[in-house]
């Protein structure tokens, strides 16, 4: 709600008459500064985390250099922000027969996705860039841009590891957006909003005597939509095991084969913040979102925010934890899991859900 | 033995395949080049010896004693092996193909090639393998000289002073 | 490649490409994800072995086989110099034999690790892979203890041994093994029970006994497709039949005889079976012994050739040895088995996906070192 | 269906058993960790006391070493070099001329004015280290470890930093036997014997 409360806070100069375009203009771009930075940060951490998770998971202790002390023991804190540095400062090739406008608009359109989406994710009861009425659904109909921005990469890369990588992509992502949705409208059901703190606030109190009433507790059918909601957001950020538009072993890096420097970080940057956006989500429709664990203990706003925090920070934990794991699949099986196992699996729960509030509800 | 059987057998199915000599050597058979591809189907299939196996197919350049081509066949099914030699004209060296009697023949008679230059009759794919496709020479004759040049790169011939 | 139709695609799989293993060149023809037909390009890694042995004393080529298969050295060096040996008719002393046994197979787990690990990185696992590289390590330290190189030994000479084994190496090897056997299962349950990695390798790429042979394609390949066919047994060398253990051949539990997981069951099944013979080696290894006794000091083979297989982690290893009783052989030329089981690629790859095609490519535990020799 | 069911049983429970086993290990970091930070610190030199005779002998092969006091010139070396990587020139030096003896006590009859040795080409196959008669080659950690202490780590800023050049004669050296007599090169590799 950080827009309403600026442009409140700006019409009560009465500089601009209440709803100006340009004074919206101005809140919308201040507004957007947090969210940049918020997804530089989680970039940093993530990155960071992923490293030092991923090391320890393979007996290796990871990256140790960099940070305060530069040497071995330091635990390497500032490792990101050196990659990220590099980064910058690498050259940027575009290669010869590449299509170059569309070659360079690609990463941002990539990486405008998950920044518009963020504006709808709450942190905490006022930490909320805009409370839409239509949240979930803005969420998930602006994660899909980013297919365009994918195959826009691939194709204008004119390299044909990428054009494959993209076209996995699509097809990949453009199928999961089906059970991810449809898992969604489960909860929707039950809490009859699609807005994000509307659902939040549906899932106070306690369930079962002792168990908060988060909606993954509501009933058996939304205990298993969790499950498909979250292993259809794996995939649609592109994560192991459903990591086939990238496939190193396969497709060398798929759509981003030919990008360096800075276009590469903003795969990067976005591929960490759409997988914040899907925990996210997942958090907010079946963990309660910024609601403590415990019903009504430890509920003021700061501890919101770290209630919801923690939530996300688990989640990506898990994703983390799925990628260094297991094995790859390959494309077919990718879209048989989806088509074959989870749709079903999602029709089901709708229909569990509807006769469950039909009965019990 | 199976070398005496292989002898028998080939002389009698196709005689005047041998190189016959005054004492036959014990380890290896010596055939003459002009039936090979139908002597190799018959030692694949006939049941007594079925050599289902090549193991290796070995280019050899003697100098003056021609080249040889030397196969090195196995039988899975009766455990025994054989080798069989063949020699070809330096001048002018072909032989029969055996790449689709056994599969593996196709790689190893390339290799032959490349190194030999030694054209196998009836390869379906007869190219260089190791080397490149515009290698001039065939590096391990005896007569090998290296080239020049290669795409403008000196090839130094003798080791020089390494400093 | 011939003809390529409107919705073919050409593409060049290596030479830089993250799986090929070194530097191969598939080119491949596509339809879509479809591979229709593959041709294997090599030589980028020719380094004249043959060649050069023209012109080396036949203890001088012994370095030069070790850099053909750089993952199993000593298995290399061990189908040498039993070669030559046998052109020579020397008879090793027992300490040497078992010395050589055991290092023989201390690498071919070593290779066989490394086979399993890059292949769970073709199909995308990564930790499986660092594990394996862990826990080969640690053999690499025993070799390194014992004859001073990590990678590529000249270790075992014509006639003997460079070194003795060093004082502790039987209790290290102990230790070790004691240490390996339970990271076998761990393996195994992180990623060949996994039921992502049986869906990636079960019945995917099936190579059909009949084919194998006939593509002279040998070692673990050959048994995952239930072939009993292991030299150590079937055509005695050094002293194999001292030993006891088990061939395990593909049976074809997760799909088909032959397919991409049995090779990946033989595999973890055949190191095992090595442990198991380093074990009864080290039980009965002779202390007493000097392992440069038999040492010739001018190696003059009789005049004569010799072709001698030996069962290296990829196959039948062969040496086809032409001495004109000079110190410098006429001839040598390696039989490589990743050679023929490369060749075999396109007959089982086309048909299958560009994924599956990385996967089969894994499988067959190609060197390239060794094809390209 | 039942099928159906048991693969996904199947995927679930082997799903969860790898994950069990990647947790293991993130949290048994500490024990399991298996990195060397290289700079502080660094790989265990094995142990490799050899038994026998020498109690200092070890094998570890990380660079060539000559000690050129005990050095003949005999080319015994440069010989058995597979790749060729030695170079040894000696000149004759006059009958009864001393230049000095080894340790073990064998009169040096050649003057070595050159023994270059390129690293860059070595290939560390140990094959010139057996045939010296004097034991004065060696990979370094060999027979006179305590001379020259382990290390792996050889690494130049400039190739020609491996160039090891060991040869110790002096010009003045030099000179003066040149002048008397012409040397008198054995062929590097004589195939005959």
């Amino acid at each position: 709600m950080v827009v309403d409360n600026l442009m409140q806070w700006f019409e009560s100069w009465t500089l601009w008459e209440a709803g100006s375009p340009l004074l919206f203009l101005i809140v919308v771009v201040i507004a957007g500064v947090p969210i940049f930075l918020l997804m530089a940060v989680n970039a940093l951490v993530a990155v960071y985390a992923e490293l030092k998770i991923s090391a320890f998971m393979q007996d290796r202790v990871g990256p140790m250099g960099q940070g305060p002390g530069l040497h071995a023991g330091k635990w390497g804190l500032l490792q990101t922000v050196a990659d990220a540095l590099k980064l910058l400062l690498k050259e940027d090739i575009i290669p010869t027969l590449a299509d170059r406008k569309l070659f360079i608009i690609a990463p941002f359109i990539i990486f405008v996705t998950p920044f518009i989406a963020l504006a709808a994710l709450p942190f905490n009861q006022d930490l909320l860039i805009a409370d839409l009425n239509i949240g979930v659904f803005y969420i998930l109909a602006v994660g899909s841009i980013g297919v365009i921005g994918i195959i826009m990469a691939g194709w204008s890369s004119n390299n044909k590891w990428s054009l494959y990588g993209a076209m996995r992509s699509a097809a990949q992502i453009i199928s999961y957006e089906i059970p991810v949705a449809l898992s969604i409208v489960s909860v929707i059901m039950l809490t009859g909003t699609l807005s994000m703190q509307g659902i939040i606030s549906y899932q106070n109190g306690t369930t079962l005597g002792i168990l908060p009433n988060w909606i993954l507790f509501n009933n058996p059918f939304s205990f298993i939509a969790f499950f498909i909601f979250f292993i259809s957001g794996v995939a649609e950020v592109n994560r192991t095991p459903f990591d086939i538009p990238e496939a190193e072993s396969e497709l060398v890096a798929g759509f981003h084969t030919e990008y360096s420097g800075m276009r590469w970080a903003f795969f990067f940057l976005s591929e960490y913040a759409n997988m914040l956006i899907i925990s996210g989500v997942a958090a907010v429709a079946f963990l309660g979102g910024w609601h403590s664990p415990i019903p009504g203990f430890m509920e003021s706003s700061g501890w919101s925010l770290f209630w919801f925090i923690s939530k996300v920070g688990v989640l990506i934990f898990i994703m983390m934890w799925f990628r260094w794991t297991f094995p790859r699949l390959r494309v077919d099986q990718l879209m048989n899991i989806c088509w074959k196992v989870l749709l079903p699996l999602a029709l089901l729960n709708i229909f569990g859900v509807g006769i469950w509030t039909l009965l019990i509800g | 033995m199976i070398h005496e059987q292989v002898l028998k057998c080939l002389r009698k199915k196709f005689p005047g395949s041998i190189v016959e000599t005054e004492e036959m050597p014990a380890d290896f058979i010596p055939i003459y080049q002009k039936n090979w591809a139908e002597i190799a189907a018959f030692l694949r299939d006939d049941p007594d010896l079925r050599f289902d196996s090549l193991q290796c197919i070995t280019g050899v350049d003697l100098g003056e004693e021609g080249m040889d081509v030397r196969y090195n066949f196995h039988s899975m099914t009766h455990l025994h092996k054989i080798e069989i030699r063949i020699s070809v004209d330096s001048e002018n060296p072909k032989i029969p193909s055996i790449e689709q009697i056994w599969r593996v023949g196709d790689w190893f008679e390339r290799e032959v090639y490349d190194m030999y230059g030694i054209i196998f009759d009836g390869h379906r794919d007869l190219r260089r393998i190791l080397l490149p496709d515009d290698w001039e020479g065939w590096p391990l004759r005896k007569d090998y000289e290296t080239q020049e040049t290669f795409h403008g790169i000196v090839v130094p011939k003798v080791k020089e002073e390494w400093e | 490649m011939g003809i390529v139709h409107g919705d073919e695609m050409v593409l060049n799989i290596g030479p830089q490409h993250p799986s090929t293993h070194g530097v191969l060149r598939l080119k491949v023809l596509t339809d879509g994800e479809i591979v229709s037909k593959i041709t294997p390009y090599i030589g980028y890694l020719h380094r004249c072995f043959e060649k050069h042995c023209e012109n080396l004393t036949y203890e001088q080529v012994i370095p030069f086989t070790d850099r053909c298969d750089y993952i199993s050295s000593m298995n290399n060096n061990f189908g040498y110099v039993v070669t030559v040996e046998e052109l020579m008719d020397i008879h090793v002393s027992k300490k040497v034999e078992y010395i050589r046994v055991i290092m023989a197979e201390l690498n071919r787990i070593a290779s066989h690790l490394l086979a399993l690990g890059t292949f769970g990185m073709d199909v995308g696992a990564f930790t499986p892979f660092l594990y394996m590289f862990r826990d080969r390590e640690s053999i690499l330290d025993l070799f390194e203890m014992t004859c001073g190189a990590r990678l590529l030994y000249n270790y075992m000479w014509i006639g003997g041994l460079s070194h003795d084994l060093p004082v502790g190496f039987v209790e290290k090897t102990y230790e070790f093994l004691d240490y390996f056997e339970p990271k076998i299962k761990e393996n195994d349950d992180l990623l060949m029970y996994n039921k992502i990695f049986i869906e990636r390798t079960a019945d995917v790429g099936v190579l059909p006994p009949e084919v194998a042979v006939s593509y002279g394609v040998t070692g673990p390949n050959l048994r995952g497709s239930g072939v009993q066919w292991d030299l150590r047994k079937d055509e005695q060398y050094s002293i194999y039949d001292r030993f006891d253990f088990e061939i395990p051949v593909g049976t074809g539990q997760m799909g088909t005889v032959g397919d991409c997981w049995d090779r990946y069951w033989v595999r973890t099944q055949e190191m095992k079976e090595s442990i198991g013979i380093v074990r009864q080696a080290l039980k009965q290894l002779p202390t007493e012994g000097d392992v440069q006794e038999l040492v010739p000091k001018k190696i003059r083979p009789p005049k004569g050739s010799i072709y001698k297989r030996t069962e290296s982690p990829r196959g039948d290893l062969g040496f086809y040895i032409i001495s004109d009783g000079k110190p410098i052989p006429v001839r040598v030329k390696l039989r490589s088995p990743a050679f023929t089981a490369l060749s075999a690629l396109s007959a089982i790859a086309e048909g299958w996906m560009i994924s599956d095609v990385i996967a089969i490519l894994g499988s067959l535990d190609i060197v390239l070192g060794e094809i390209d020799r | 269906m039942s099928k159906y069911l048991h693969d996904l049983w199947s995927s679930v429970s082997s799903s969860i058993i790898g994950m069990g086993i990647t947790f293991k290990h993130l949290v048994r970091i500490r024990k399991g960790n298996v990195t060397l930070q290289f700079p502080e610190e660094k790989w265990p030199r094995p142990e490799r006391n050899i038994g026998f005779d020498h109690k200092d002998y070890n094998v570890i092969r990380s660079k060539l070493h000559v000690d050129m006091d005990d050095c003949i010139g005999c080319y015994k070396c440069a010989r058995a070099c597979p790749v060729d990587c030695i170079k040894i020139e000696t000149i004759k030096v006059p009958k009864g001329t001393d230049i000095g003896t080894t340790s073990n006590d064998t009169k040096k009859r050649l003057l070595v004015n050159r023994f270059d040795i390129d690293m860059t080409e070595c290939m560390y196959c140990n094959l010139c280290v057996y045939p010296c008669p004097e034991e004065c080659i060696f990979m370094t950690g060999g027979p006179n470890s305590s001379k020259h202490p382990i290390d792996y780590e050889f690494s130049e800023y400039n190739r020609e930093g491996l160039m090891y050049r060991f040869a110790t004669a002096t010009q003045e050296e030099i000179d003066r036997y040149t002048d008397t007599e012409t040397p008198e090169k054995p062929t590097e590799k004589e195939e005959t014997e």
